[in-house]
């Protein structure tokens, strides 16, 4: 029997910085043993328990699609011990990567449908992985449209530019670009999240909106969404907590009988309102 | 014959027969304060107690253990697998009630599909309970109420009776029984003894007087959490956190690396943690989901009496009463189940009124 | 730094040993400077860490540096009146009182944690204070009570 | 006569005051012990009605400082809008003092409270008395003449009441709260300072550094780093304590020794002059740890080297503070 808290060795392959104020890094893992990374089989929306082993643990969404073969990657913002030990690693260092934990979308029955999705300033890491996921050549045909609607604070705050570009050059998506207040050079919208979706006003026929932001932005853009609609089944959220473990045994994550980790990360907001008010 | 008669002057000649093939632990007086520990010496195991101030789950899962060990090297990193996990391990004179709550952890750690806690489960496998009966039951005590009793058998593997002088031995699972005929020395049980041990139980049962309705408490729980009851149930809370420390069954931990700078070693260690200390749902954003003693306070209830039996059909306690007596503000859990009982009769009145 | 805490500890008559000291960047940590261009020897086993003040001290890294291993630790300050920031070695000096009093009450032994007062143009009374503190320390042997259990 | 009557006095004086501060609507909560579900035991109530204060009682049991609840203020003792509400407190001279300390470092507003005082007749030491009964169970604690009589199944067990307090307060000297007229309701005293000679832990401290670790290793190694001390205490209010930093994390949170001995320095050395003798951290604890002769040692160096005893009143600023110029140096290093 393995032991279930012992992580996967892997190597930092790359690390670059993504906003002017240079607190968000995306971190690239190359899995040290082949075989390791073909028992990692994860999909979009999932997270992982990644550690730098003597500073400790944390659990961070995972940035990259399967699609994208060979490494995973992690877009991390420097907020505490580990997360700024992260910020300080240097190609070649060694990463534990436990996972992937929690269910993740759900790209198997999203089959068929329209997709929006909308995100929020850093927590774009995951809809980044869904997205590259939906595009690619061999799931496209299988969804409907997408959208993307993506707020930052300021234009220096947006995460993944150069993916962003390769998006609107394509036809088969939608990518809709805002930032809280008008900045110099700044072409797209402005304004919050909510009224842009309210303006883009995406129908809720055969669709499934998949939001992820601070929790401000979730509750004013749902508000929106309701007035357009949506019913709860199709909007889904990912939520985050305090996680030592990721499997379900530490016991912090739990929001009334459900834990995060395990029933979670993403909950359809008909789920959530079932659901005590503690996330 | 599975009954057999223990001589309290032969725990001694017990412990050296058995200590060579299991790490031995049993119930020892640490300056007052009744634990589970390794014992070097049979004689400072204590048979003769109301229930272990520490509980036994710190045998199994220790306040401190070690998950894995690693060495670092300047960019390169090795990780060390526990070894010490096929040790068998023989927990003496446990009460029922303790018993019951392995098979909680054991359950809990099992859940969730692919990932099983297997260093907990895989020392449960290799673990032998002798246990014993619960002659004098504490007035904190309410096992009955919650599908326990002073003389549960179910959980243990070998069962032990004080009857005065002796104790019966009874074997109880398969593992047990081969246990009791291995032990070739110990005489056979008479009928008298059984019938001593028959009535012992019966009196043991009748003595516990605290008798909580757990299906009412259950069913109200399902519909208060929002009711102003918590406010009252929170009220002299000082947030400590000993009941979830002194629970048999509480199992929530942290995770921590310790490094030793000056070998290049470490390991990394899950310590129990408790849900009533504030930073415990803490989020590095500075965002809290349970920010107040009452969430807090809440939780822990909840988790026991509502959590656990929508998850696992199963209750979260044992009815130990170890909670009732440690906690430094006497929030009495029992006056606190009572509490919630009431809910819907104080509902009820208001209609009326 | 971190190399040579790293070397292995050995307890024998050769044993020397690693002193932490913090050195308040106004007064100690040039008095320790000068100490050095003015070629007056004190003995290596110290290692410096250069604070704003001795003020910025906090008991914490006193304690921490003996649970990671250092045999003794000296924390060095302006002499009263000539701090920087006016005040901070008075501050300092109440913490340090009660700190010192307390280990002692704890069974600590006394000359594990030092407090000095050396000035930028006291190079000579740095090194001999220095070389106090590592005599007593060296006679003290090495600092167990605060050591981890690694198996 | 004894402390059975003075109890019965005490009571009646508490309740007769608690219903004159909410008849008079003086306070809209008052904070109070009331009689416990188990024995050796008592538990804070917080009575909101007139007619609810006869659930308030004194039992020498009475081992919270109701402190406690003032500092972070609870849900319960604030208005809708997260105003503190007038709130009486039940206070025997160390909550008077824990009170009168918390208002000096601007944790309450004196206003806002009223101290029902009373002068204390000490308080029973729960763990000696556990220790000795040993493993047979506490069915009923009464106080009769001056004397405990601890009752079980089929035993009884007297002990006299003097020797069986807590350690601080059998040298305790401020036995009501020091406090004026205007926040205080019942016995209370204004006190310039006490004289204590501290002969109590004169022995501890004159033996060896050796024996002193022995002393303190064997004390403390039961600990289960629960932290029942430190949430007992009125005076570690800290939102975030030094032992929950992680950023970066200063000491160790396992059982091994190393750890708990840091917490209980580091937590004395917090406390140094602001520690208010309750015995709070010592009745809490669940496996029995005595650290009164902690809380006199703090209370020693804060009298000897600053002459300054807690709590005594609402301005004076603790040691540490403050600084002097003049302030003892005998510890600094110096040539020879």
């Amino acid at each position: 029997m393995p032991n279930p808290y012992i992580p996967y060795i892997t190597k930092v392959k790359s690390i670059v910085s993504e906003n002017k104020v240079n607190d968000i890094k995306t971190i690239e893992l190359e899995f040290k043993n082949e075989e390791d990374y073909k028992k990692f089989d994860y999909v979009p929306g999932q997270f992982a328990e990644i550690s730098l082993i003597g500073k400790g643990e944390c659990p961070i969404g995972i940035a990259s699609s399967p699609t994208e073969e060979g490494t995973i990657k992690f877009t991390i913002k420097k907020m505490g011990t580990v997360t700024s030990g992260f910020h300080n690693c240097e190609e070649g260092d060694i990463v534990g990567v436990r996972g992937p934990y929690g269910n993740g979308w759900p790209v198997e029955e999203m089959k068929g449908k329209n997709i929006v999705v909308i995100g929020g300033g850093f927590a774009f890491s995951t809809l980044r992985s869904l997205v590259i996921y939906l595009l690619d050549e061999k799931n496209r045909k299988d969804y409907g449209n997408i959208t993307v609607i993506y707020g930052n604070r300021d234009p220096g705050e947006v995460l993944y530019q150069d993916i962003l570009e390769e998006w609107k050059k394509r036809d088969d998506i939608k990518v809709v670009l805002t930032i809280d207040r008008e900045a110099e050079g700044w072409t797209e919208e402005v304004g919050f999240v909510a009224p842009i979706v309210k303006k883009v006003g995406p129908s809720s026929d055969n669709a499934v909106a998949v939001i992820c932001g601070p929790p401000i932005m979730i509750k004013t853009t749902i508000a929106v969404m309701e007035e357009l609609n949506w019913g709860p089944e199709a909007i889904l959220n990912s939520l985050e907590a305090r996680m030592k473990c990721g499997i379900g045994k530490c016991g912090r994550c739990n929001i009334g009988n459900k834990f995060i980790c395990t029933d979670g990360p993403v909950f359809s907001l008909a789920e959530l309102k079932e659901l005590p008010d503690e996330y | 014959m599975d009954q057999k008669i223990l001589k309290k002057d032969q725990i001694g000649k017990l412990y050296n027969e058995l200590v060579g093939e299991y790490d031995f632990y049993a119930p020892i007086n640490k300056k007052g304060n009744i634990a589970f520990e390794k014992i070097e010496n049979p004689e400072d195991i204590v048979l003769d107690y109301l229930n272990s101030k520490i509980p036994p789950k710190s045998v199994l899962f220790p306040q401190n253990e070690v998950l894995f060990e690693y060495t670092l090297d300047e960019k390169d990193v090795e990780i060390t697998d526990r070894q010490d996990l096929e040790q068998k391990i023989l927990i003496f004179g446990i009460r029922p009630c303790d018993a019951y709550s392995f098979e909680l952890f054991a359950n809990f750690f099992s859940f969730h599909g692919d990932w099983k806690d297997d260093i907990y489960l895989k020392k449960k496998e290799n673990t032998t309970l002798i246990g014993i009966g619960c002659n004098t039951p504490r007035t904190t005590c309410f096992c009955t109420s919650v599908n326990g009793n002073p003389f549960k058998k179910d959980n243990m593997d070998v069962f032990l009776t004080d009857l005065g002088d002796t104790y019966l031995v009874e074997g109880i699972s398969d593992k047990g029984k081969g246990m009791v005929q291995k032990l070739s020395w110990l005489s056979d049980a008479s009928k008298d003894d059984l019938k001593k041990a028959e009535e012992l139980a019966k009196i043991a049962e009748e003595s516990i007087t605290t008798k909580i309705d757990v299906d009412t408490v259950v069913k109200n729980l399902e519909t208060c959490f929002e009711h102003p009851v918590w406010d009252e149930i929170s009220e002299s809370c000082i947030g400590c956190g000993s009941c979830a420390y002194f629970c048999p069954t509480c199992t929530c931990f942290d995770v921590i690396d310790e490094t030793d700078h000056y070998n290049n070693r470490g390991r990394r260690i899950r310590i129990w943690d408790t849900c009533q200390s504030c930073l415990y749902t803490l989020e590095t954003s500075g965002h809290n989901p349970r920010d107040t003693k009452i969430q807090r306070c809440r939780n822990r209830i909840m988790h026991k009496f509502s959590y656990y039996p929508t998850n696992y059909d199963l209750l979260g306690c044992v009815g130990c009463g170890r909670c009732v007596y440690v906690c430094p503000a006497n929030n009495d859990l029992r006056v606190i189940l009572d509490k919630i009982n009431k809910i819907e009769e104080k509902e009820d009145e208001k209609v009326v009124a | 730094m971190t190399e040579t805490i790293l070397e292995e500890k050995k307890i024998d008559e050769k044993w020397e040993p690693k002193i932490i000291a913090f050195l308040c960047n106004w007064c100690s940590y040039a008095g320790a400077d000068l100490a050095g261009v003015s070629r007056i020897q004190y003995p290596p086993n110290i290692r410096i860490v250069r604070v704003p003040c001795s003020g910025r001290v906090n008991p914490y890294f006193i304690i921490k540096s003996l649970v990671d291993g250092w045999d003794g630790v000296v924390v060095s300050g302006c002499h009263p009146g000539d701090c920087h920031y006016i005040s901070g070695n008075l501050v300092a000096r109440r913490r340090f009182a009660i700190l010192k009093e307390l280990l002692e009450f704890f069974g600590i032994e006394p000359g594990r944690v030092n407090f000095m007062w050396a000035s930028a143009a006291e190079g000579e009374r740095f090194a001999v204070l220095i070389r106090k503190v590592t005599k007593i320390v060296k006679e003290l042997g090495p600092n167990t009570k605060f050591q981890k259990e690694w198996c | 006569m004894g402390i059975e009557t003075d109890n019965k006095e005490i009571i009646s004086s508490i309740r007769e005051n608690a219903k004159w501060l909410l008849s008079e609507n003086q306070v809209d909560v008052i904070i109070g012990y009331s009689e416990g579900t188990v024995p050796l035991s008592s538990t804070p109530i917080i009575i909101r009605k007139e007619e609810d204060v006869d659930k308030l009682i004194w039992n020498n049991l009475c081992y919270i400082n109701l402190a406690r609840y003032l500092a972070p203020l609870m849900p319960q003792l604030c208005d809708s809008e997260g105003n503190s509400l007038k709130i009486g407190i039940v206070a025997k001279g160390c909550v008077g003092r824990a009170v009168n300390l918390l208002a000096v470092e601007k944790q309450v507003n004196l206003d806002n409270i009223k101290m029902i005082g009373f002068n204390c007749n000490g308080i029973v030491n729960r763990s000696k008395i556990d220790l000795e009964i040993g493993e047979k169970e506490i069915l009923d604690v009464s106080i009769s003449g001056d004397d405990i009589i601890v009752k079980g199944h089929d035993w009884e067990k007297k002990f006299p009441y003097d020797q069986y307090i807590n350690e601080l307060c059998k040298v305790c000297q401020i036995k009501s709260p020091s406090a004026t007229d205007a926040n205080c309701v019942g016995e209370c005293q204004e006190l310039e300072s006490i004289h204590d000679e501290f002969s109590d832990i004169a022995e501890f401290e004159s033996k060896s550094a050796d024996e002193k670790w022995a002393y303190i290793k064997d004390a403390l190694q039961v600990c289960t780093l629960c932290y029942s001390c430190r949430q007992a205490c009125p005076m570690c209010y800290c939102n975030l304590c030094f032992v929950d930093q992680n950023m970066p994390t200063w000491f160790g949170k396992t059982t091994q020794f190393t750890d708990i001995f840091t917490f209980h320095l580091i937590r004395a050395q917090h406390l140094a002059g602001r520690c208010v003798a309750c015995g709070a951290c010592s009745s809490v604890c669940p496996v029995g740890i005595d650290l009164n002769i902690i809380t006199r040692k703090l209370e020693k160096i804060a009298k000897e080297r600053f002459d300054y005893t807690s709590g005594l009143n609402a301005e004076t600023i603790p040691p540490m503070m403050d600084f002097k110029m003049e302030d003892e140096e005998e510890f600094m290093l110096e040539e020879d």
